[in-house]
Parts: structure tokens; C-alpha cells; sequence
């Protein structure tokens, strides 16, 4: 059990990411997790590395980029509060797509995926809250890269 | 529309051989008269000098796709209903120099011609194109600016409307309320009966042009042929637009699988905006002399159904044949309500019969609206899930 | 009565006007074709002061025995490629110029010589010449543009001055050409022309050919014949169906599709349609 | 809407005299061009409203909309951000300084700002879409006190495509939280990447209820952006989108504007999205 479950469930409370979740669902969700601050410039967790911790944002920034030879790290992504990164962690294969790190001072709730797995097992209900929840973050980032890939402001209006 | 009855208006009756005294009354207080001519195989719009220049004894035949003169068996001065040209080729003219710019020693002269306007006498108006007057006024005089060029011509012209005696079967302003009677919007409307004319007076200049004519009060048999010169124009239509909803209608079917089929057949020519005696759309060029010292800024006739017509930042927004079809259709006949607070369309039947491959309207509309009706038509699905998005 | 406005630079501004460019130097070089496109530019009387102080005219040997080498600025190109020295000689052309603009139906389709794409040339090299075994000709007639890249082109044949003047005057100026895209239609509805097909009859390409000439067939009671080409998005298909089903002969549509502009892929795609269906009719041989 | 402040009411086609007071590099390709008009009267009498464009006119070249640029209660210039996109766009940049040319305006609809009153306000700007706004800006910070939270957001597609990143500072003193995002860019960059909408949607909101969004921009991104806030709980009523088609005469006359029922150089260009909203997703309208 964590010391800072107290503190924790009213940070995670805060977050848009656990919209909808019932209360019992939630300590459940603590017991699954711990805090963890970082400072500006930290990194959260490597491109390729296996992690199995997946991170919802409660203050802060965090920055999603990839190495590309030649080009060294290329952000891609700035994640903000009530975000979650490490999905990988959670319905991957655990290993990372991307390399995260602090940009301002950052403070997250780090949830472990296996015992978060476990939990949806047991839960279903919450499990199915849960995967929703992903599927949405999955699928609002999927929108994003879509439109920076069309590279909107390229063409973009001449006139008024 | 209630028409004027025959009783609280005086109806005069002009002698066939009078009708030169008119034209050449008009010409005298400084008109230029123009009405219907034969030109090029058709009944156009020309300089009149007298009635000899008239159609006499010609009608002309229409149907999608065609149009051709024939010989009457009388000698009808307007018997014949409508040709290729309109008379907003007078108020509107096709090319009309809107500014000039002039080089000088330290940048540029910039210059708006205002010569005084033609002084135009309409001679023989249908009530379709009485209609069409009517809704240029409010596109070109109505709005927050207003068209000098057009104001001018409009304020300065004098209307003769003629009756129509006969219709097409391209015709359908019955359908749009726009005729074939012609009920206001004249100084003078005549209707064509076997020895003459009878004139109903329409405003005070036709008055002060009447009272210098020849003419007579008709008497009770000259109206009874007049009304059944009238009415065999409005038995003879067979055309129909049904316009019930006809806004909400097309616009909730925009992605309707209809257009594609129209831009099967549809050649994007720019025939039926040119032909239509509605459509404004016009453009303003740059014409440099050759030394670029003098440019002429020249608004042309344009239409929507170029594809330039929606260029924006490197492309055209309405890049396909289906686009600008329904941005044309859709415009005349449901987003005219909203811009200008009637129908685009006066029922004149031009943009059919003057369309090369003989595209009607009134069955395209048609051709919706059944889908609408029949759910197992094409297009059913796709409408209903349009409507959702639509206030 | 007239309503003005004055424009004043400071003259500040005039003193800091845009230095003067140099003259962008111009040449006009001749593939299989008529020179009536070269023509043209020489017809341009009373502008043609006007091009030569705003062009330096490099290499152009049908008006003047003065050839300058290249590179060249502006590269008029008219004609099209028949022959293999053609072929290689247009390579030569894209390399030493900056801008290639063709100019005329030749150039931009193959021209009325591109009648030999449908037929057997070595039957018409033994017809034409007495000793054929000279003449060294590819099977077709091309485009420019089917073997280079081409910056511009300028349809019609012959092409229109005006438009060739401000193509001329926007390559000077570094800005686009201003040229009308739409149908032939449109400039016959503005100059009051009524149209031959609907009122007469005669068949006439106007509505799928694009806008140069000014309109000047259908003003003399005759059809288009497709001087400048097909329009953007032309719907050929459409219009050849209707010509058919309204009583005009598949011999009469031929021609007027297998014309200057007889390659272009729209017309060579309708004409081709037409020919089957005149063989379906009756049986003649078009191809 | 009220007609163009002219000096010749009765003629829409003629043209003031301006002459360019000062030309600026913005960012690669866009560049900022002042214009005083030479006759003092018609300084005095012109006025505009947020969100308005004029049509600017290089005798030979042509007529172009361009939307104006500068705080409206700036009384010695009006200001212009422009793209080199075109002939003339191309041609104006190559001006200097003391240049004449002609100017029609101004035309269209403006930004809401009396609806803004008593609310919260977020402005979503892409690109070269912030330069209509930014006359709303300076109006919203000149009378600060009437609204609430006032946000902008500002979407490029790299850190060098920002425009006006020496007024942020400024901006964010007198009330403004200015977020800035951009598409791509180098590891050296400390501000956010991503979509305005990503940043739209963990904007903390006190009353999306009472809350107005002023979006310019290319319109998929004001589209993704109207649905982001109508997620966060803005009413459609209050979003505001500027949009954007081929003008040719800007008084109503040519039809080459038309978007649906729309003119958008008098209806338009900017309108409040409900009212557009069942066209803006029909292809090629």
C-alpha cells in the first residue's frame, strides 16, 4: 500500500483521464499506483525500452519523440495534463514507441500494467471504463498525427 | 397572383398598323428601341427601327436541346416566346469597362467612367422576363452596394411587355408564378389579337407614350379575343416544377448520387447561366494596354460553372463537373431564397432548350424529389443521412 | 461626369524602384509543324517593339539569321516530335532553357500530323515520297510534352497573339499567365452569337473546347472545329452521345474530332468511340 | 453590415489611394505591409471592425482580399500580414516603401466582441489565420475589463511560421495566456508540439458554458477545433469560425464568394459556426 494513497486518489480524481469512474474504481486504481515527480529535462521512459508502468499526467508536460538516425531525437508530441502516456505498458507489449520526458516540472500517476491488467480482469466493469478511456486517447492522437501529417498550414490560406 | 382584370384597368386597343406609330414615339422622346429580331437563325434581341424588324409572321419551335424558326400561318408581330437572348444583355451587359487606371509621372490615375447610360425601350417584355427584372433589382440594387452600371440602364429604361399567346414546352412559369400575364412591372403591356394590339397602361411615362398613339378604348370583343389569346399561352404549358420545400429539399440532398448522374450528361459549357435571365455572376480582369500604361478593369459574364470561377489558393474549390452543377441548380432554386428572398428561377425554359445536350431541370428536380418519395430509389439512404446536419 | 483617384509614390519611392531585370533572352525553335505559330509572333506588328525591348530575341532563324547560343531564358517551342533526330533534338532544347513553353496545336498535341498515329506510316511514306527509303520518321506524332517537361503551354492553331503577347509579358514579369480556361461557348453567349448546334444543327465542338480563338466559327454559322483543344474536364462522351442520337453522321463527327487537335487525349478517346460505333452502324472502317 | 467607409458612396469600384509606410519580413513567405491613406479625409472617415478585410489593387495586376491586420483603434495606418500566394501578393512584397496602390474596404463581417462581454474567450489561431485576428486582440486587451479568461491558442507548422512572437510577451502582460504549438520541429524548441486541439482540450476552462471561441485558420483545422470545443462543452451558438473563398468583387455582386446560402464577402467571412455548420463538411460546396 502506498503512503501517499490520500494525496494520490485526490490528483487522480482531478484528471479527465478517470471521467466516469466510480469511486470504489478508483481506490482500486490507487492501489495499482504511485506518484512520481519529475523535474524539467527528466526523462519518463526510453524509446524500445520495456516499461511496465503507464502514466496519466496530472501536472506539467511531457514530450514525445523518436530518434531518427541522422536527425537524433525528433519530437512529435507535447502531452499536458490528464493525458496518459506509456499506453504501451497497458495493451502493448510493454515495450515503448517513443521516449518521454519532462519539458516543465512534471507530476504524474504512474499505474502498473500488470496489476492494472489484473484489476480489469477481476472488474469488468472498470476494465471496460478503462479501455474506453485508452481507446479515446488512442484515437484523439490518431486525429492529431492525421492532421500534422496533411501539414495543414502548408498550402494554408493566401488571404483574408 | 391575382392579374389585373380588364374592368378596373382602361385597356386601349392599338391598330396593327399603329404599332410603327409606338416605336417611332419611343424613338423620338430619345430611346433607343430594341425588341425581337431575326438574327442568325433566331429570334433575338436588336436594335428596332421599325415594325418591319419584327419576327413578322415566324415563331420559333423549342424543346431540350433545340430551338428552330418556322413560318406562321398569320402575320404575328410577337408569336414566338422566348429566344437565346435576354434583355439583361441591356442592363447587364455582357462586358462592361467598371475602372480604368492611368499611368502618371509619379504612380497612378484611377478612374471610374460614368458616360450617360443608354436610354434602352424594351419592346416586348414576357412576364417571365418582367420576373427576371424584378430579381436582378434585387441582386444589383438591393444589397448594401449597389451596381452603378445597372442602376443607371434600369432607372433609364421604358418596358414594353408583351403578352404571351403561346408557350413552349420548355416553359413552366406557371410552376414559378412568374406568368405568362404580365401584372406589373411595365409602362406599357400589349397582347396580340388578329387585327392589333390591346395596351394596358403600366405606369405614368406609358401613359404620356399612349396618349400621343392612336388608340382607342377596346371594345368588349376586342378584350374576349384578348383573353383568349392569353389563355391558350397558359393552356399550352405542359411543363410543371413542383416547388413545394423545394429550398429544403435540394439542400438536404447535397450528397444525393443524382449529381454524378447529371454530370454524366452535364458539358460545364457555361451555356444555361449564359442563356438565364437571372444569373449575375461576372468577373473583374486586369486589361493592360500594351505598354501597361492604361488598364482597363472589364467585369465579363462569368458562371460558376467554370472551373476557375472558385479558384482559391492554388485550386479550385468546385473541382468536378457534379460540384458545379449542384452549385448552380442549388443556387437558382433553393439558396436564392435565402440570399434575395425568392427563387432564382422565372420558368423561362432557356437554360433547357439552350443546353447542347438538352439537360432539364425540371426533371432533375423531379428525379430528387422521387428518390425522396420512394425510399428503394437511389439516393434514399445517403438523403436521410444528410438531414441530420440541416436547420 | 468621372470619379478618380491619384496614386502618388514618394519619390523615395521612386528612387528605390526594383532595379531593372535584365532582358530575358528568348528562343523560338521549330518542330514538325507549319510555322504558322511563329507566325503569330511576327504578326504581332505593332507589339512586336514593344516584345523586342522587353525580350532579347537569342535565337529565332525564321525572322532573323542572328543565332545566339544558349542558355536561353524562355524557350517558344512549336511543332511536334516525328522524326528520332526530333525526339533527341527536344532534349537538347529542355537543357539549355529555363522556361519551355509550347506554343500551338502541334506542339501541345501532335497536330493534324498526328493523323498518321492512326494509320500505317509506312503507307503514307510510300504514297508521299518517291524514295522513302530516305526519310527516317518515328510511327507517330507527339506531343512536346510527351518528352520533356513543359513549363507552359499555349494551345490553338494557330495560337492567339494576345495570349502569346501575355505569356510573353508574365514571363518578363515573373508573374502567371492570365489565360481564360473555359469553353468557346461562353465567348460566343458574350459577344451575342447564338449557338449553331441548338439553333441549326451543326454540330460544334465549342462546348468541350477550351477558350482562345474568340469565338470565330460559330459567328460565321459554322461549328467549332477544336482549334484550341479540349477544355479541362471536357465531357466529350456526353456531347458526341447527344450528336449522335440527334442525327449527326459518326462521318460527320470524325473529322471535327480528327483535326488539329486529333491527339489530345480527350478528342482521340471520343473520336476513337465514335469510329466503333460508326463501324457498329454500317460497317465502315474509320481506324 | 454597414458599407464601406468611401469616399465616393455612390461607386463601389473606386478605389482610395494608400501608400505603403512600412514593409516587414513576418515569416519565410508572409510579410507585413503598412498603408496610410494619402488623403487625410478619408483617414479621418475610414474605420473597421475586427475581422475585416480590404481589397487591395495594383493597377495591372489585379485586385486581391486581404484581411486587416492591425488594432483598430490605431488611427495612423491600417495594417496588412500577407502571403506571397500570387501576381499581386508576389508583386506587393516587392514594393517599397512610399509605393502607391489603391484600396477598397472595408468589407465583411467582424468578430464577436460584444458577444464577448462578461465571458471567457479562446482564440484559436493556425498559421497565418492569426493575422485576422489579431485587430480582436488588441480591441479584447484594450478593454480588458470587460471579459473574463481570455486564451489563445496558436498553431504553426514550425516554430519559424510564427507570426508576432515579439507582441506575445506584451499580449500575456495585459491578460492574455498565449499557448503556442507548432507541427514539427528540432529538439531546440521548448514550446509544445502538436494540434491547436490537443492544447484545446486540456485548456483549463472555468465556464465552458460562458465561454466564445474565435477560431482562423485553414478549415480543417477550425472544423477539428469546433468539434474539440463542443466536446469541452461550448455551445455551438458561441463559436465563431473565419472562412475563406474566392473573392473577386467584395460587394456582393460577382457571385464568387458563394459557400452555400453565404456570400462571404458580405455575409462573411466570419460566422458563427451553427449557422454554417450543415455545409461545412459537404465536399466541393
Amino acid at each position: 500500500m502506498n503512503t501517499d494513497h490520500p494525496n494520490l486518489l485526490k490528483l487522480l480524481a482531478a484528471t479527465r483521464f478517470v471521467e466516469g469512474i466510480s469511486h470504489d474504481h478508483l481506490q482500486g486504481l490507487c492501489r495499482a499506483s504511485r506518484l512520481l515527480k519529475l523535474p524539467a529535462g527528466a526523462k519518463l521512459f526510453q524509446e524500445g525500452a520495456i516499461e511496465d508502468e503507464v502514466f496519466v499526467i496530472s501536472s506539467g508536460h511531457i514530450r514525445l519523440s523518436m530518434n531518427v538516425p541522422g536527425r537524433g531525437d525528433v519530437p512529435f508530441l507535447t502531452t499536458g495534463p490528464g493525458e496518459l502516456v506509456g499506453w504501451s505498458g497497458l495493451i502493448g507489449d510493454g515495450r515503448m514507441t517513443a521516449t518521454a520526458t519532462a519539458i516543465d516540472d512534471t507530476t504524474l500517476i504512474a499505474m502498473s500494467g500488470r496489476r492494472l491488467q489484473e484489476l480489469c480482469d477481476s472488474e469488468k466493469e472498470l476494465g471496460y471504463v478503462l479501455l474506453q478511456r485508452v481507446a479515446q486517447v488512442l484515437s484523439q492522437r490518431l486525429l492529431s498525427t492525421r492532421l500534422q501529417l496533411m501539414d495543414l498550414f502548408a498550402g494554408e490560406k493566401a488571404d483574408t | 397572383m391575382t392579374s389585373p382584370t380588364e374592368s378596373n384597368r382602361s385597356v386601349l386597343f392599338l391598330g396593327r398598323g399603329q404599332l410603327n406609330q409606338l416605336i417611332r414615339a419611343l424613338a423620338d422622346d430619345g430611346y433607343q428601341v430594341v425588341g425581337p429580331t431575326i438574327d442568325q437563325a433566331a429570334i433575338v434581341y436588336g436594335e428596332i427601327t421599325s415594325a418591319d424588324d419584327l419576327p413578322i409572321g415566324w415563331t420559333d419551335v423549342q424543346e431540350p436541346g433545340k430551338y428552330r424558326l418556322q413560318r406562321r400561318d398569320d402575320e404575328a408581330c410577337f408569336g414566338y416566346v422566348v429566344g437565346p437572348h435576354s434583355w439583361k444583355k441591356y442592363l447587364f451587359p455582357p462586358v462592361t469597362l467598371v475602372a480604368t487606371a492611368d499611368r502618371t509621372k509619379t504612380g497612378w490615375q484611377l478612374s471610374t467612367p460614368e458616360t450617360e447610360p443608354p436610354r434602352y425601350a424594351f419592346l416586348g417584355v414576357r412576364g417571365c422576363e418582367l420576373a427576371a427584372m424584378r430579381i436582378q433589382d434585387k441582386v444589383f440594387l438591393g444589397g448594401p452596394f449597389v451596381d452603378p452600371t445597372y442602376q443607371k440602364r434600369r432607372a433609364a429604361a421604358f418596358i414594353v411587355a408583351v403578352n404571351c399567346t403561346q408557350a413552349a414546352p420548355t416553359c413552366f412559369c406557371t410552376s414559378m408564378n412568374t406568368g405568362p400575364r404580365c401584372s406589373s412591372g411595365f409602362d406599357l403591356a400589349l397582347t396580340e389579337v388578329a387585327d392589333g394590339f390591346l395596351m394596358e397602361i403600366g405606369s405614368e411615362s406609358g401613359n404620356v407614350v399612349a396618349a400621343r398613339l392612336n388608340v382607342e378604348p377596346a371594345t368588349s370583343a376586342q378584350l374576349e379575343s384578348g383573353n383568349a389569346a392569353r389563355q391558350q399561352a397558359v393552356d399550352q404549358i405542359s411543363k410543371q416544377l413542383d416547388t413545394t420545400d423545394i429550398r429544403d429539399l435540394l439542400m438536404n440532398n447535397l450528397r444525393h448520387p443524382h449529381w454524378e448522374e447529371v454530370a454524366n450528361r452535364c458539358l460545364s459549357c457555361t451555356n444555361c447561366t449564359m442563356v438565364c435571365p437571372t444569373c449575375f455572376c461576372s468577373s473583374v480582369n486586369e486589361v493592360p494596354d500594351l505598354t501597361g500604361d492604361h488598364v482597363d478593369r472589364e467585369r465579363s459574364w462569368d458562371s460558376c460553372f467554370n472551373i476557375d470561377f472558385s479558384y482559391m489558393n492554388g485550386s479550385p474549390t468546385r473541382n468536378s463537373i457534379h460540384s458545379r452543377y449542384r452549385q448552380w441548380m442549388t443556387h437558382k432554386l433553393a439558396t436564392w431564397h435565402d440570399q434575395f428572398g425568392s427563387s432564382g428561377c422565372v420558368g423561362c425554359g432557356r437554360c433547357i432548350t439552350w443546353c447542347p445536350v438538352g439537360i432539364d431541370l425540371t426533371q432533375e428536380v423531379a428525379a430528387i424529389r422521387s428518390s425522396q418519395n420512394n425510399p428503394s430509389v437511389e439516393g434514399a439512404v445517403n438523403s436521410s443521412h444528410d438531414n441530420e446536419g440541416v436547420s | 461626369m468621372t470619379d478618380s483617384t491619384a496614386l502618388q509614390n514618394t519619390s523615395a519611392a521612386e528612387n528605390s524602384a526594383v532595379a531593372v531585370r535584365p532582358r530575358p533572352r528568348l528562343a523560338v525553335f521549330k518542330f514538325a509543324s507549319c510555322d504558322g505559330c511563329q507566325l503569330s509572333l511576327l504578326d504581332c506588328e505593332d507589339e512586336l517593339l514593344a516584345v523586342a525591348s522587353a525580350v532579347e530575341i537569342a535565337y529565332f532563324p525564321e525572322a532573323s539569321s542572328r543565332m545566339l547560343p544558349g542558355p536561353y531564358d524562355v524557350a517558344l517551342v512549336e511543332g511536334s516530335i516525328t522524326t528520332p533526330h526530333d525526339a533527341q533534338r527536344i532534349q537538347d532544347v529542355r537543357r539549355i532553357s529555363r522556361t519551355v513553353v509550347t506554343i500551338g496545336a502541334c506542339a501541345t498535341a501532335g497536330g493534324i500530323q498526328s493523323l498518321k498515329n492512326w494509320a500505317d506510316h509506312e503507307d503514307y511514306l510510300r504514297c508521299v515520297y518517291a524514295s522513302p527509303e530516305y526519310i527516317s520518321t518515328l510511327a507517330t506524332s507527339t506531343p512536346i510534352a510527351d518528352h520533356i517537361k513543359v513549363d507552359f503551354e499555349l494551345r490553338g492553331c494557330p495560337i492567339s497573339r494576345h495570349q502569346l503577347l501575355e505569356v510573353i509579358g508574365a514571363l518578363v514579369n515573373g508573374r502567371r499567365p492570365r489565360l481564360p480556361a473555359h469553353s468557346v461557348c461562353l465567348d460566343c453567349k458574350r459577344k451575342g452569337t447564338v449557338c449553331v448546334e441548338v439553333a441549326q444543327g451543326i454540330p460544334c465542338l465549342g462546348p468541350v473546347t477550351h477558350s482562345g480563338c474568340g469565338a470565330i466559327c460559330p459567328g460565321y454559322d459554322r461549328g467549332c472545329y477544336g482549334c484550341f483543344g479540349p477544355v479541362a474536364q471536357s465531357n466529350c462522351q456526353s456531347l458526341t452521345t447527344q450528336y449522335l442520337d440527334t442525327g449527326s453522321a459518326a462521318e460527320t463527327l470524325l473529322p471535327l474530332l480528327r483535326n488539329f487537335n486529333a491527339s489530345a487525349p480527350e478528342f482521340r478517346e471520343a473520336s476513337n468511340r465514335v469510329a466503333e460505333i460508326s463501324i457498329e452502324r454500317n460497317g465502315a472502317s474509320h481506324r | 453590415m454597414k458599407p464601406a467607409a468611401t469616399a465616393h458612396p455612390h461607386n463601389p469600384w473606386l478605389a482610395h489611394a494608400v501608400r505603403i509606410s512600412r514593409m516587414a519580413a513576418a515569416t519565410p513567405g508572409v510579410f507585413i505591409c503598412d498603408l496610410v491613406f494619402q488623403d487625410s479625409a478619408v483617414a479621418e472617415e475610414y474605420t473597421f471592425a475586427p475581422g475585416q478585410f480590404n481589397m487591395l489593387y495594383l493597377p495591372g495586376l489585379g485586385e486581391i482580399a486581404i484581411s486587416i491586420s492591425s488594432d483598430p483603434d490605431q488611427r495612423d495606418c491600417i495594417s496588412h500580414t500577407i502571403r506571397e500566394a500570387g501576381n499581386v501578393t508576389r508583386a506587393l512584397g516587392e514594393l517599397p516603401v512610399g509605393s502607391a496602390l489603391g484600396l477598397r474596404g472595408p468589407f465583411g463581417s467582424s468578430w464577436p466582441t460584444e458577444n464577448c462581454i462578461g465571458r471567457d474567450v479562446v482564440l484559436v489561431a493556425g498559421g497565418i489565420g492569426l493575422a485576422p485576428l489579431r485587430p480582436a486582440i488588441c480591441h479584447l486587451l484594450a478593454h480588458r475589463e470587460r471579459y473574463g479568461e481570455l486564451n489563445l491558442i496558436i498553431g504553426a507548422r514550425e516554430p519559424s511560421g510564427l507570426l508576432y512572437t515579439t507582441e506575445f510577451d506584451a499580449w500575456r502582460a495585459d491578460g492574455l495566456n498565449v499557448h503556442v504549438t507548432v507541427d514539427r520541429a528540432n529538439s531546440d524548441w521548448h514550446g509544445a508540439i502538436g494540434m491547436v486541439t490537443n492544447v484545446l482540450d486540456r485548456l483549463w476552462l472555468r465556464q465552458p458554458e460562458n465561454t466564445l471561441m474565435l477560431t482562423c485558420g485553414p478549415e480543417v483545422m477550425m472544423w477539428y477545433a469546433v468539434q474539440m470545443a463542443i466536446r469541452r462543452g461550448l455551445s455551438p451558438e458561441s463559436l465563431y469560425v473565419s472562412l475563406e473563398r474566392n473573392m473577386n468583387c467584395a460587394i456582393g455582386l460577382c457571385g464568387h464568394c458563394q459557400f452555400g446560402p453565404q456570400f462571404l464577402c458580405k455575409d462573411g467571412p466570419i460566422f458563427r459556426y451553427d449557422r454554417v455548420a450543415s455545409i461545412l463538411k459537404v465536399d466541393d460546396l
